[in-house]
């Protein structure tokens, strides 16, 4: 077996009297697509934050190609080539498209003006447009505010936006969660064809005919811990929602 | 402009010293028929009030009277004004370079300070503590006040213990704060001096707070309606006040001289009184009434 | 998970004082000053009458800052309460002056009785409530950022008692407003601070207790959101405000009964004294979080602060300094303590 | 026919350049689950809007039981007994799941405090938890603010929300975009159950499965405009999807 | 729908200009009261002494609202400008006393050359910027709110200028900045009005046309969002609060050679009138909106005024209410303009 790509042991996390993440454990090979499932409130969106340096765990290791690695901003798991969608989409409501897609990574000029930090704003408006059309995402207007676009609008930016600047692994929590069904197809479809460029994805879904459309393997977290680690082919729906739930089959039954 | 416009800039808006100022120009300017505009800053300082002399210099008055709220950086914008043609002087402060003035009302804060501490020396039997009460420091009439209060002190009353000064931004909040607390570090207080009117209302304030009034002998500035109350009251025993009407009438009878090309004196001293408890009468006459208004 | 729910269904009493006293960890650095200046200085800083002074020192910034939490609450700002202060005050005691006839035994002063007191107190509430909802219906219809229109207010409710007063001080206070009201103990408690106290109790429980409160909360949590669930936003806006008004106006009331003057100049600091009071209190300026508690320390700190420096003899200079710096200091500890409390 | 509980005709709204509504139709009959449909920006948030109040259109008419209405608030749409989830939850962060749940319907004490408007906490909280637990939302605390809660506890909380206060008619702008499996089995579970109650509801839903499953109409929006109004029993997801996306199913096969 | 992208799909100038003039219709506002002022009293108003007056007053407070705008981008307020160009004024005054030698030609100043002079400035930058970063610091590291941290430091670098100077003004500057810089002129125009417009304009360059200036919007309108798109979120902050220090550092320099003394009592207003200004020129106070050119609508609207009521000779109580009346007024008049715009 080779190394994983992305690997987190031991994961504790808590929020006050809350405990988020309760030792939960986590690995993604390379050129797979990793589904992590759970009940609402299992830590999915906190063991998230975790991965991509957002937050940072109370306790436990994280490993990228082996190497132990401590991720104190974002910016170092970017630089590991891991870049993510967050379920509340992190977008800068003010700011334009383009400009959310390139924020953090804003194209400069060439030469001295380049030096001096002059944006290249024809150049990003260009790429964005590209970014945004090969993923059919449909914006009326490209100059207005995030804010004033609708809710499935603002998730293929923030998808866009993950998809682009990703080189290793692609972190998306509940991707397609506002997506309308052609646009959904199309993330689908995105991670399959990033997979197959030998990106790793990480898929973080409640839709589980989806998960196993899409998904090689299956992570399920319940309660802040891993409790089950599931090849997608061997897998039925009911098998994932008794590993989510089990022990609450009998309440949902009732 | 009309052959007889007058301008005069006060040291600031709302204070009742240049309310009475104004009103004492007012009336003397009708009599003598000048065209009067008062205009103010709403702060005394400087970089408030230099807009202001800007504008009148751009409506070009025949004379303009200026309270100004610093010797040094008025000099430039009233340098201008003069350069225009306007007949420039001074009220109640001035500038350290009086070369371009046609003649200077002054009012020498600091003896005013002076006799303060005459005033609270004799009250208090020329031993004790005292404390003053005064405005953060960069206000020239009040920083004038405090220093002739304290070089007195020093030069004739060596028994009179200076605690110092403390300072309130126009807070008679924060006046009667600083009464109440040096009280408790202080059961011994003597005396307060206040440089202006709104630290004195505080000031007495604290002081009946505490029900120290009488016991702790106060001299305050100015003839404020609330400080004549106070002295005729007994809360407070002593007044440093000055003329703001008759400052504000004499800057226009010299208006009128200029216009006329008439010779002035160089300098007119503007008077101060002091104003004892036994002294009702000239409390009333001193006070400061804005009756224009 | 659902016995999670079981296991504690209805907030206890206690909770519910936990959550009262958000500024608990500044209540503490309130306490650690006093003990510093008690061990430091304890015959001057621990002496009934000093004790007696801070609270009297208080009251009138109690009032005002009372109102101001609220408006920060609603995620708003209210700078004219200064200016609305000195308004109402200007109006009322000119008011008390007219219809005042002979003069009180003291000079400076009136034979008002309680009948004319009354009226002048009824239009400082009417005239600071006025203000109020002057800015409140600015802010709530015309939707111009609280800063601006009470900014704008500051000057105009400023202008306005310069112009009504001529720029001085009115001459005259009934005297007894200022014998009764402004010195007067009432069960040998002094009547400013019973006026403060009952007026800071009455806000704080209908901020917390009360539909009214929860809607305040609501609107500045998430003013789209209480207006999507049927809350009157703007009416509450409106009425917010118009409680600072008030605020002010009792305020105005409290400060011509106790300086025995209107004091026009001087209350250009109440708004940033209050609001500084009111965030050392816990309460967010994004609204949404806060406490009346929390406040009442806050207008302790600084107050307790210069009495402690005057009385231990620091240079006034230094005093400046030191008060910033434990402005900061203070609120530093209580986001350290929350993070800490929140990490658990 | 009988009336129609909510009738909506021509309705039109327009923010800067962009054409959100073009004179659309919708229709809810008494007692009945309506899907409504759409493409991302296809307009269906700003329709829920103007049908809660929340929104005014620039034109159309809106009738409620066949009386024409124009609700100039929330309140009026309350007052007509219509509640809604809507797409951004519309929570106060800084509440309790129990104060969000009151928001606006504040429960007061007995007697005289009561007139007052002194709160009745206790019974609110009661009542909250009882509410919580018919949905199966579980939170870990009641005590904390709702901005802590993950993304699905508090679409749970604000359709707890609308279930509880709804009289006639709860509209739900896709209210399962964040919910576990279980979760989304209970909120469907709770459309029928209302609907069987009497109370009709409006469910937006890009999840086509589902709308089939739970609705008994299908109301499809286009770029602004009414589509189709489809029957779901003779409906088949490929339907939907053409209708939804019609004109572009070609660059979708591509 | 996707040829609407094709159709714009590169932002166009005009687009870019009128995102710019995010102001506008303030500056309408402002061409109306010229107008207005103009046609009232041509000769004094128009006049070109008068209008090279106007910019001279606007030039100081151009420079400290421009440093505010990007804090107030940013989210942030920083009520401490005025406090910290009064210290650094007194720092750099009194360095280049302490380095000078002998006295000037003009009673109060010295015959400091360029060398002095030079150093006094770098040390007023230095200093400024020390004090922004401090409260950047505090601000971005400890999460304590910026109204806070700069209601503190306002009051620290005010009582630390008090202590340095002993509370008097230092009132003897080097002749060659007083004559050269404070009423000197570069090709014709005031220097103090060159240094102004040249900061302006690199500052507008900066927030409008970089990487860093997207930052600054960036993290304004969504700080947690900037946080994990890898902004150092935190750098950015001390860095634009030190640039508002920076500003205040230049003004302190400008504000030495201009008045040819520090003005120590000077100043407290300058934080509010910076704010109002900012504000006034169409930047949010929520953070992430905001444009340098709105910012110089803004600082000049109240100095147009300032400037017409004195010379129209209505009377000052009338001027503070017309100000604030204004105030209202033109932020109103804006809000509904962007509201037709926005239903257009
Ligand atoms: N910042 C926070 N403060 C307090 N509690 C938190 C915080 N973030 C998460 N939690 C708690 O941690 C637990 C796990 O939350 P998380 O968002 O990771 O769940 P999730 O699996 O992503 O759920 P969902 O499917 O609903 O998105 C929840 O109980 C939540 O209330
Ligand atoms: N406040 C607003 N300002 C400007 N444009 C808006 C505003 N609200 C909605 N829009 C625009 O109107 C169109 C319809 O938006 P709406 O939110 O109704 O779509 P939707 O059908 O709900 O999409 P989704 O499935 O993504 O939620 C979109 O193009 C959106 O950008
Ligand atoms: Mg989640
Ligand atoms: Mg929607």
């Amino acid at each position: 077996m080779s190394t994983p790509l992305l690997e987190a042991t031991g994961i504790r996390r808590t929020f006050g009297h809350v405990q988020a993440l309760k030792g939960a454990d986590f690995r993604v090979m390379p050129g797979e697509i990793v589904a992590l499932i759970g009940d609402n409130g299992a830590g999915k969106s906190t063991l998230v934050k975790i991965l991509s340096g957002a937050d940072k765990p109370d306790e436990g290791t994280l490993r990228v190609e082996g190497r132990e690695v401590s991720f104190t901003s974002p910016l170092d798991a970017q630089e590991c080539g891991i870049a993510t969608v967050y379920q509340d989409l992190a977008l800068a409501p003010d700011l334009t498209p383009a400009d959310n897609l390139f924020l953090g990574r804003e194209l400069t000029r060439s030469g001295f003006l380049g030096k001096l930090g002059f944006l290249d704003r024809r150049t990003m408006q260009r790429q964005a447009v590209e970014q945004f059309s090969k993923l059919g995402v449909q914006l009326k207007s490209q100059r207005v505010a995030i804010a004033s676009l609708s809710g499935g609008q603002q998730q293929s930016v923030a998808i866009a936006r993950a998809a682009m600047w990703a080189s290793k692994l692609v972190i998306l929590d509940e991707p397609t969660a506002a997506l309308g069904v052609v646009q959904t197809q199309r993330v689908l479809d995105l991670c399959r064809r990033v997979r197959d460029a030998g990106t790793s994805v990480v898929l973080i879904s409640h839709n589980m005919p989806q998960v196993l459309e899409v998904a090689d393997r299956v992570h399920v977290l319940r309660l802040g811990q891993t409790v089950a680690d599931l090849r997608a082919a061997d897998a039925t729906v009911a098998d994932l929602v008794r590993e989510m739930t089990s022990g609450q089959a009998k309440e949902l039954a009732a | 402009q009309e052959a007889n416009s007058v301008a005069l800039v006060l040291g600031s808006s709302g204070s009742p010293f240049y309310q009475a100022m104004q009103c004492g120009a007012q009336a003397r300017a009708k009599e003598l028929g000048l065209t009067l505009t008062v205009s103010a800053a709403d702060q005394f300082a400087a970089d408030a009030q230099i807009p202001v002399v800007n504008a009148v210099t751009a409506s070009a008055p025949k004379v303009a009277a200026i309270v100004p709220t610093d010797m040094q950086a008025l000099i430039p914008p009233m340098r201008e004004l003069a350069g225009r043609g306007t007949q420039v002087i001074t009220v109640d402060q001035t500038i350290s370079d009086p070369s371009i003035l046609k003649t200077q009302v002054l009012t020498d804060n600091k003896a005013g300070g002076g006799m303060a501490a005459d005033a609270l020396a004799a009250l208090i039997g020329k031993k004790g503590k005292v404390l003053v009460i005064t405005q953060p420091p960069g206000s020239l009439a009040q920083d004038a006040r405090e220093a002739g209060f304290a070089e007195t002190l020093k030069a004739k009353y060596p028994d009179i213990e200076y605690l110092g000064p403390q300072y309130q931004s126009n807070d008679p909040q924060r006046a009667a704060e600083i009464i109440t607390s040096t009280l408790s570090a202080h059961p011994d207080l003597a005396g307060v001096f206040s440089t202006n009117d709104q630290g004195a209302i505080g000031a007495i304030t604290g002081l009946r707070q505490a029900g120290a009034v009488g016991k702790v002998k106060m001299v305050a500035y100015d003839a404020a309606s609330a400080e004549v109350a106070a002295l005729k009251n007994g809360e407070l025993q002593g007044l440093i006040a000055q003329s703001p009407s008759q400052q504000g009438a004499v800057a226009m009878d010299i208006a009128a001289k200029l216009i006329a090309g008439e010779a002035v004196e160089p300098v007119t001293m503007a008077e101060i009184v002091a104003i004892g408890a036994d002294q009702p009468e000239l409390a009333d006459k001193y006070e400061y009434v804005a009756g224009c208004m | 998970m659902s016995n999670d729910l079981a296991i504690a269904p209805v907030e206890s009493t206690e909770d519910r004082l936990l959550r009262l006293v958000a500024g608990g960890w500044i209540f503490l650095l309130l306490l650690a000053l006093v003990a510093i200046f008690l061990v430091l200085k304890p015959a001057q800083f621990g002496s009934g009458y000093n004790v007696q002074q801070l609270f009297i020192n208080a009251a009138i910034l109690l009032v005002l800052a009372v109102g101001q939490t609220y408006v920060v609450i609603t995620s708003g700002i209210d700078l004219s309460v200064g200016s609305v202060l000195v308004f109402a005050s200007v109006v009322s005691a000119k008011l008390m002056l007219f219809l005042s006839g002979a003069g009180g035994t003291t000079y400076g002063t009136t034979a008002a009785g309680w009948d004319i007191i009354a009226i002048g107190t009824v239009a400082a509430l009417l005239v600071g409530a006025a203000w109020g909802a002057f800015n409140g219906i600015l802010i709530a219809v015309t939707k111009i950022p609280p800063l601006i229109v009470t900014l704008g207010t500051m000057g105009m409710a400023l202008g306005g008692a310069q112009i009504l007063s001529g720029g001085v001080d009115v001459r005259a206070m009934p005297e007894l407003l200022v014998t009764q009201v402004g010195s007067g103990r009432i069960l040998g408690i002094p009547a400013l601070v019973v006026i403060a106290t009952v007026t800071v109790i009455i806000a704080g429980i209908v901020l917390h207790m009360t539909r009214f409160g929860m809607h305040v909360f609501a609107v500045g949590s998430n003013a789209e959101a209480s207006r999507r669930s049927g809350i009157p936003t703007m009416a509450r806006l409106i009425q917010v405000y118009a409680i600072s008004g008030l605020m002010a106006g009792i305020a105005a009331v409290m400060s011509n009964a106790r300086f025995s003057t209107t004091t026009i100049n001087g209350h250009a600091m109440d708004n940033l004294a209050t609001i500084s009071a009111v965030v050392l209190g816990g309460t967010s300026l994004f609204g949404g979080v806060g406490s009346v508690f929390g406040t009442v320390v806050g207008v302790f700190i600084p107050i307790i602060l210069l009495n402690g420096f005057v009385i231990l003899g620091i240079p006034p200079f230094w005093q400046t300094v030191a008060m910033g710096a434990v402005l900061i200091l203070a609120v530093w500890i209580d986001q350290l303590k929350r993070r800490l409390r929140k990490r658990g």
